[in-house]
């Protein structure tokens, strides 16, 4: 029986040394707000990635003195990207931390289920990544969103089309999640509206090893554009694998998301050269703060923060703005100083509007970015542009 | 009543009057969760723990379920109409189950808890592709009836409630002892004279009935779901084996004791661990399965009796 | 005399090889019939014919005059017919009368009456005291009552008892024996697969001595004794 | 011929190609997975986690010693089969000799298992995404056909093609080990008969050790073959465990050879399927035969695995 005992002392120490850790509170004046982040499961590197710039922006404003004199301090749960988890957290968050407000969650299925929790109680919820249209859809007055709904990602794709591309046919490839689906809904209703002929509109299932089979159809149908929405790495797996097919249409572009990722470069390496694609932010864009959240971040953290982190560091200033102006730290005055936002961020200009069916929705001009030279430049809208855009591509044989 | 059965009754009744304890909706949100858990557990347990077929694909049945709410709402009825959803979804769970049960019943060993699989996915699959009617990978979503956590309390308490009566009287009765005989040897269930076929058949059934019930109440409380929420193979279908397996198959509370301490356990270590909570959880599933082999409730009562039979043979001898 | 039981040419083929050939033979209403053979003779193989876990590949069997050839081992002993096994299968975490209980709802769907049943097949096979032990902790020699108490409470017409003495001690040889003969003169026909010769031929009316699949000899125990086909198969047997 | 019909042609050979040689490195996950359930009975349900672990292996030795994901074979293989030898050993065998009421404690092992491994991925490597940047990741090799006329191009992939040969020869090695060996005859008869194994002689613990080890190599070679055309990261191993499952299905459970053929028709039934019937159920078409091999051939493709 000494073996069984043993084993069972280390599973009790390795408890408690967990739990001891976790009980080391902040000290001095604070004001807590809850953060929901999937850190476990499938989305875990893109929780991951905005914990570190949430934390990096509430390091700097209590660095320089934080709100009214008051430390901002989150509280950082892990959702495992699971909506009855988020609402759970959400709900210990409201009911027993009683924290005045809720910042964050990644998906969309998160996103909304907080919302929901969020409305609920009549606490303000601000939305940082969850795309998906519907959350800013509902009527509902405590659901403010920072990033634009996934219909608009690809505005800035579209005025390229109109203004340069003047593309006649299109394949449209997305991965089957709400935001594939949704972005490339979005594209195929704008296709059909302006006389693109769709000729291939595929969803596909996240984490194919091979898409071959498939980019061979593409090839065959010819289209002038390929465009696809790809989480994770099917981005550099579907370029890489046209670049092995030899598909040579005038230009891919992305709709965002895996086609904006550092990983992307180094993954595809020459296959994502002249690959476009449709993002939010870029280190280039012309906001005050974005280069220096940039390098900050990579020197803090050894790696590149895409749009993601972008977002999350922008939403705890858009937090301490809106603190500092708010009469009190309550549910209610937080949330008309959140409605009365207003301001420039790392990320871009925050205002929350209503339009359509869209109630507290952030809207911003999205950009279009290429890589050129192994790198993300900024090639459209034409002002802010860090580089010239380069159509249509060459072609994979006549590069070197 | 029996002395013994009203010590059973107990623990029902402490449950029934938690929400006049506490009107914590996070604390609610934990115990519905729980009950939720409870009703999968048990409806597991009747198929695997009694009668010995595996199934490594329950999702299929809840997500039916769930779906079937979810299209009965999306195709223009009010949110409160779909707690009908509790009954058809059941029943369109138990309509799939007895489809995939003629199939797979005829052979033996693995293939049933395989094709149970199989299903699943395709069934994900054709969720997440068949657009007009489920909505694809964006899914279905409304608003909850009711906004008092109190209610959903007690429409998932009657649920665990109605499936462990159920599952009670099915098992003391004759479909209750074939499904045992047909566990330990299905060879000798057969020469005794029971149709194999026809009550594996049965019993499947009865656990896809319920575990679709759970769905549809899964899509009346969230209000949300999406193809890879209720058909996961991760978090519904090998979930349930664990809850199941953990509390004890094949006894009266091991689901029970299961779902709480999967449900409870895990938060508590989310809340208190941190990022390496799963970590945990693994640790804790392969630590039950060594120094619990039958599960937590499984072998306290076997220790239990073992050491009754003991004393009984001190006195024989 | 009808026969209650009859094998029409009876045929079993496995792959290529061939279990039991042509097997005709019939069992009369109120008698026990032996049958004897070498290990692999195709003995149980034609109890799992004739309880059904095997459809013959060609040949017929009929029970009461009625064809039970390919049908299912549950509705062979709802029909009446009754097994045992050679290697005992006992319900090995159900208690001993719950074990019997099972096969007692072959006939009611109530519990109550399953249990009055199981009772009394379990005092009839002299088990009471073991009752409520699990079936797997059960000594052999239990397990091979259970076997019996089991088979006897789907109250069959015809009982297959696949060697039940196999294994025995002496005094557990007589009780069995006793009971075989209690069984059978309740007026359960019996069909008997067994090795001990002694018991065999002390109890059966008739014998049957198969080899290879094929039967080599019939008629009373005495008669297929001195048969010298039957005294060369087993000294053949014990020579290999 | 038209410049339609040759087009449709290529479509054709290029869709055979990427099938095949997919099926190839499927076949190899699928052996390991076959192999283990031959011989123990249980569904390994870690098993992608035991290829998530090779792969990092795979990727550490490339980044930090810049071994080639090839020539890392040498190093994973062993470390996995020690790695596959000591689940079973400290973990597996214990469970499986307590006395319980259903034999599945093994199988909810490996689910605790593969929550350990890969929460510790995470803890250690972080939620990152890896990749191996070797020099041939898109390495093509064209083959241009001429056919009545007009030309075909068809395109091999270099690293899917070496990873279908090492395939190849990992899986020829295994039948010529299963077939030729005393130890690989011993797993044989474990894997008919475990206990008339027993009887006979042959040490079956040992045995059930070394086709862990077995499978959990395979399956490790097959990550560190897939490192140079994939990409890593903790979670990565779910999806490959659920299409062993099915290979090994299509194969019968526990056939070597039939395991191969389990996994050329996934590949083949996955790259057809997209192209010529829908993308989105891709992953549904290897489940679809499964069950229809299920109805009409249930020992497996080649009718000769055990139910």
């Amino acid at each position: 029986m000494a073996k069984p005992r043993f084993m069972q002392l280390v599973t009790l120490a390795l408890l408690v040394g967990g739990m001891s850790a976790s009980l080391l509170l902040a000290q001095g004046k604070t004001f807590k707000v809850g953060v929901p982040l999937p850190l476990t499961g499938a989305e875990a590197k893109f929780g991951e990635m905005e914990k570190q710039a949430y934390e990096m922006a509430v390091n700097e404003i209590n660095a320089k003195g934080g709100v009214k004199g008051t430390n901002l301090v989150l509280d950082i749960q892990d959702s495992g990207g699971k909506p009855e988890t988020a609402t759970a957290i959400v709900e210990k968050f409201i009911t027993i931390d009683k924290y005045p407000i809720v910042v964050g969650e990644y998906s969309s299925q998160c996103s909304y289920a907080v919302a929901g929790v969020a409305e609920k109680y009549k606490v303000p919820y601000l939305v940082v990544t969850g795309a998906a249209d519907k959350i800013t859809q509902q009527g509902w007055k405590n659901v403010y969103r920072l990033n634009p709904p996934a219909s608009l990602y690809n505005m800035g794709v579209f005025s390229f089309f109109e203004n340069v591309a003047k593309p006649k046919t299109i394949a449209i490839l997305y991965e089957n999640t709400d935001f594939g689906t949704s972005t490339s809904k979005a594209m195929k209703e704008y296709c059909d509206a302006h006389g693109v002929n769709v000729v291939l509109f595929e969803g596909y299932q996240a984490g194919g090893v091979d898409f071959k089979p498939i980019l061979q159809k593409v090839k065959s149908l010819r289209p002038d554009v390929v465009y696809m929405v790809s989480y994770l790495m099917d981005a550099s797996l579907l370029m890489r694998q046209s670049k092995e097919l030899d598909i040579n249409p005038q230009i891919f572009i992305g709709g965002g998301a895996g086609h904006t990722l550092p990983e992307f470069l180094q993954n595809a390496a020459e296959a994502s050269e002249y690959c476009m694609s449709a993002t939010l932010w870029t280190p280039q864009a012309k906001y005050p703060g974005a280069k220096e959240f940039f390098d900050n971040f990579k020197k803090k953290f050894d790696k590149e923060p895409d749009y993601h982190g972008a977002e999350a560091y922008a939403a705890a200033y858009v937090l301490a703005d809106t603190l500092k102006r708010a009469k009190s730290f309550t549910a209610d005055d937080i949330r008309t100083a959140l409605s009365e936002t207003n301001m420039m961020t790392a990320f871009g200009p925050v205002k929350f509007v209503s339009w359509g069916k869209f109630t507290n929705q952030n809207r911003m001009d999205t950009l279009v970015l290429q890589v050129i030279n192994k790198k993300f430049e900024t090639v459209w809208p034409k002002e802010g542009a860090s580089a010239k855009y380069v159509f249509p591509a060459p072609h994979w044989r006549d590069r070197k | 009543m029996s002395r013994k059965n009203l010590i059973g009754l107990l623990p029902i009744a402490a449950v029934l009057l938690i929400p006049l304890l506490t009107q914590n909706p996070y604390l609610l949100h934990m115990f519905i969760l729980s009950l939720l858990w409870i009703v999968l557990g048990q409806s597991w347990n009747l198929l695997g723990g009694y009668t010995g077929q595996i199934s490594y694909g329950h999702a299929a049945f809840f997500g039916v379920g769930a779906y079937t709410t979810g299209i009965m709402v999306k195709s223009g009825q009010s949110p409160s109409t779909a707690w009908w959803g509790l009954l058809f979804g059941g029943l369109m769970a138990a309509l799939v189950a007895a489809f995939i049960g003629w199939v797979c019943f005829r052979l033996r060993g693995s293939y049933f808890s395989l094709s149970v699989l199989a299903l699943s996915e395709v069934l994900r699959l054709v969720a997440v592709n068949w657009n007009r009617l489920t909505n694809g990978a964006e899914g279905i979503l409304f608003i909850p009836a009711f906004t008092q956590k109190t209610y959903y309390y007690y429409i998932v308490f009657a649920l665990a409630a109605v499936n462990l009566g159920v599952i009670r009287w099915v098992m003391r009765s004759k479909p209750g002892y074939y499904f045992l005989a047909i566990r330990e040897d299905q060879d000798c269930a057969e020469s005794l004279g029971i149709d194999t076929t026809k009550y594996k058949l049965l019993s499947l059934l009865i656990s896809a009935f319920f575990t679709g019930a759970a769905g549809a109440f899964y899509m009346n409380y969230m209000g949300f779901i999406d193809p890879g929420i209720v058909f996961s193979i991760a978090d519904i279908s090998i979930m349930m084996i664990l809850v199941t397996m953990l509390g004890g198959a094949a006894t009266k509370w091991g689901p029970a004791v299961g779902a709480i301490l999967f449900i409870l356990v895990s938060e508590i270590f989310r809340v208190w661990v941190g990022s390496g909570h799963l970590l945990f959880f693994g640790v804790l599933i392969i630590a039950i399965i060594i120094y619990f082999p039958n599960g937590i409730v499984g072998t306290l009562v076997d220790r239990r009796t073992r050491k009754r039979r003991l004393r009984g043979a001190e006195a024989v001898a | 005399m009808t026969a209650l039981l009859e094998l029409k040419d009876v045929t079993k083929r496995f792959g290529g090889l061939q279990a039991v050939g042509h097997m005709t033979f019939s069992l009369d209403k109120g008698e026990i019939l032996g049958l004897i053979g070498p290990n692999g003779a195709g003995k149980t193989t034609i109890f799992n014919l004739i309880n059904g876990f095997y459809p013959p590949t060609s040949g017929t069997i009929l029970f009461k005059g009625k064809r039970i050839d390919g049908l299912k081992p549950h509705t062979v002993c709802r029909l009446g017919l009754a097994r045992t096994f050679q290697v005992v299968k006992p319900l090995a975490r159900l208690s001993v009368l719950d074990n019997v209980m099972v096969s007692a709802f072959s006939r009611t769907n109530h519990r109550e009456e399953a249990r009055t049943t199981a009772l009394e097949a379990t005092t009839f096979t002299e088990m009471d005291a073991w009752r409520d032990v699990p079936a797997g902790s059960l000594p052999l020699g239990m397990r091979k009552r259970l076997e019996m108490a089991r088979a006897l409470a789907t109250k069959p017409e015809i009982l297959l008892l696949d060697e039940n003495f196999a294994g025995l001690n002496p005094t557990e040889v007589e009780k069995t024996n006793a009971i075989v003969k209690k069984i059978h003169a309740t007026g359960i026909t019996i069909l008997i697969i067994e090795h001990n010769m002694r018991v065999i031929m002390a109890i059966s009316h008739r014998l049957i001595c198969i080899n290879y699949g094929e039967k080599i000899a019939e008629g009373t125990p005495q008669e297929v004794a001195t048969n010298p086909q039957v005294v060369e198969a087993y000294l053949g047997a014990a020579h290999a | 011929m038209s410049p339609q019909v040759a087009g449709q042609l290529e479509l054709l050979g290029q869709v055979l190609i990427s099938g095949i040689l997919l099926g190839g490195l499927y076949s190899l996950i699928g052996l390991g997975m076959s192999l283990i359930m031959g011989v123990m009975k249980i569904i390994n349900l870690a098993h992608g986690e035991l290829m998530m672990v090779a792969m990092y292996i795979t990727f550490w030795a490339f980044t930090l010693a810049k071994i080639d994901p090839y020539v890392s074979l040498l190093i994973v293989f062993p470390l996995m089969f020690l790695l596959g030898v000591s689940v079973q050993k400290f973990l597996l065998t214990p469970v499986m000799e307590a006395d319980t009421v259903l034999p599945q404690n093994q199988v909810l092992l490996t689910v605790g298992l593969g929550l350990v491994l890969s929460n510790l991925a995470l803890l250690f490597f972080t939620a990152n995404y890896r990749s191996v940047p070797v020099s041939y990741a898109s390495k093509t090799i064209y083959w241009d056909l001429k056919l009545g006329g007009q030309t075909i191009s068809l395109s091999f992939s270099y690293p899917f093609l070496v990873a279908f040969c090492i395939a190849g020869v990992l899986g020829a090695s295994l039948f010529i080990f299963l077939a030729k060996t005393d130890t690989g005859r011993m797993i044989r008869a474990t894997a008919q008969d475990k206990r008339a194994a027993a009887l006979m002689g042959i040490n079956t613990k040992r045995i059930t050790y070394i086709t862990f080890g077995l499978g959990a190599a395979l399956v490790g070679a097959a990550g560190a073959l897939l490192d140079p055309v994939y990409y890593l990261y903790p979670q990565i191993g779910g999806p490959f465990t659920s299409k062993a499952f099915v290979i090994t299905i299509l194969g019968g459970l526990g056939d070597i050879p039939g395991a191969v053929l389990g996994g050329l028709v996934l590949g083949l039934a996955e790259s057809l399927g997209s192209v010529y019937i829908s993308l989105g159920y891709k992953d549904a078409f290897g489940f679809i035969i499964f069950v229809l091999v299920l109805i009409f051939m249930p020992r497996g493709l080649l009718g000769r695995g055990r139910a």
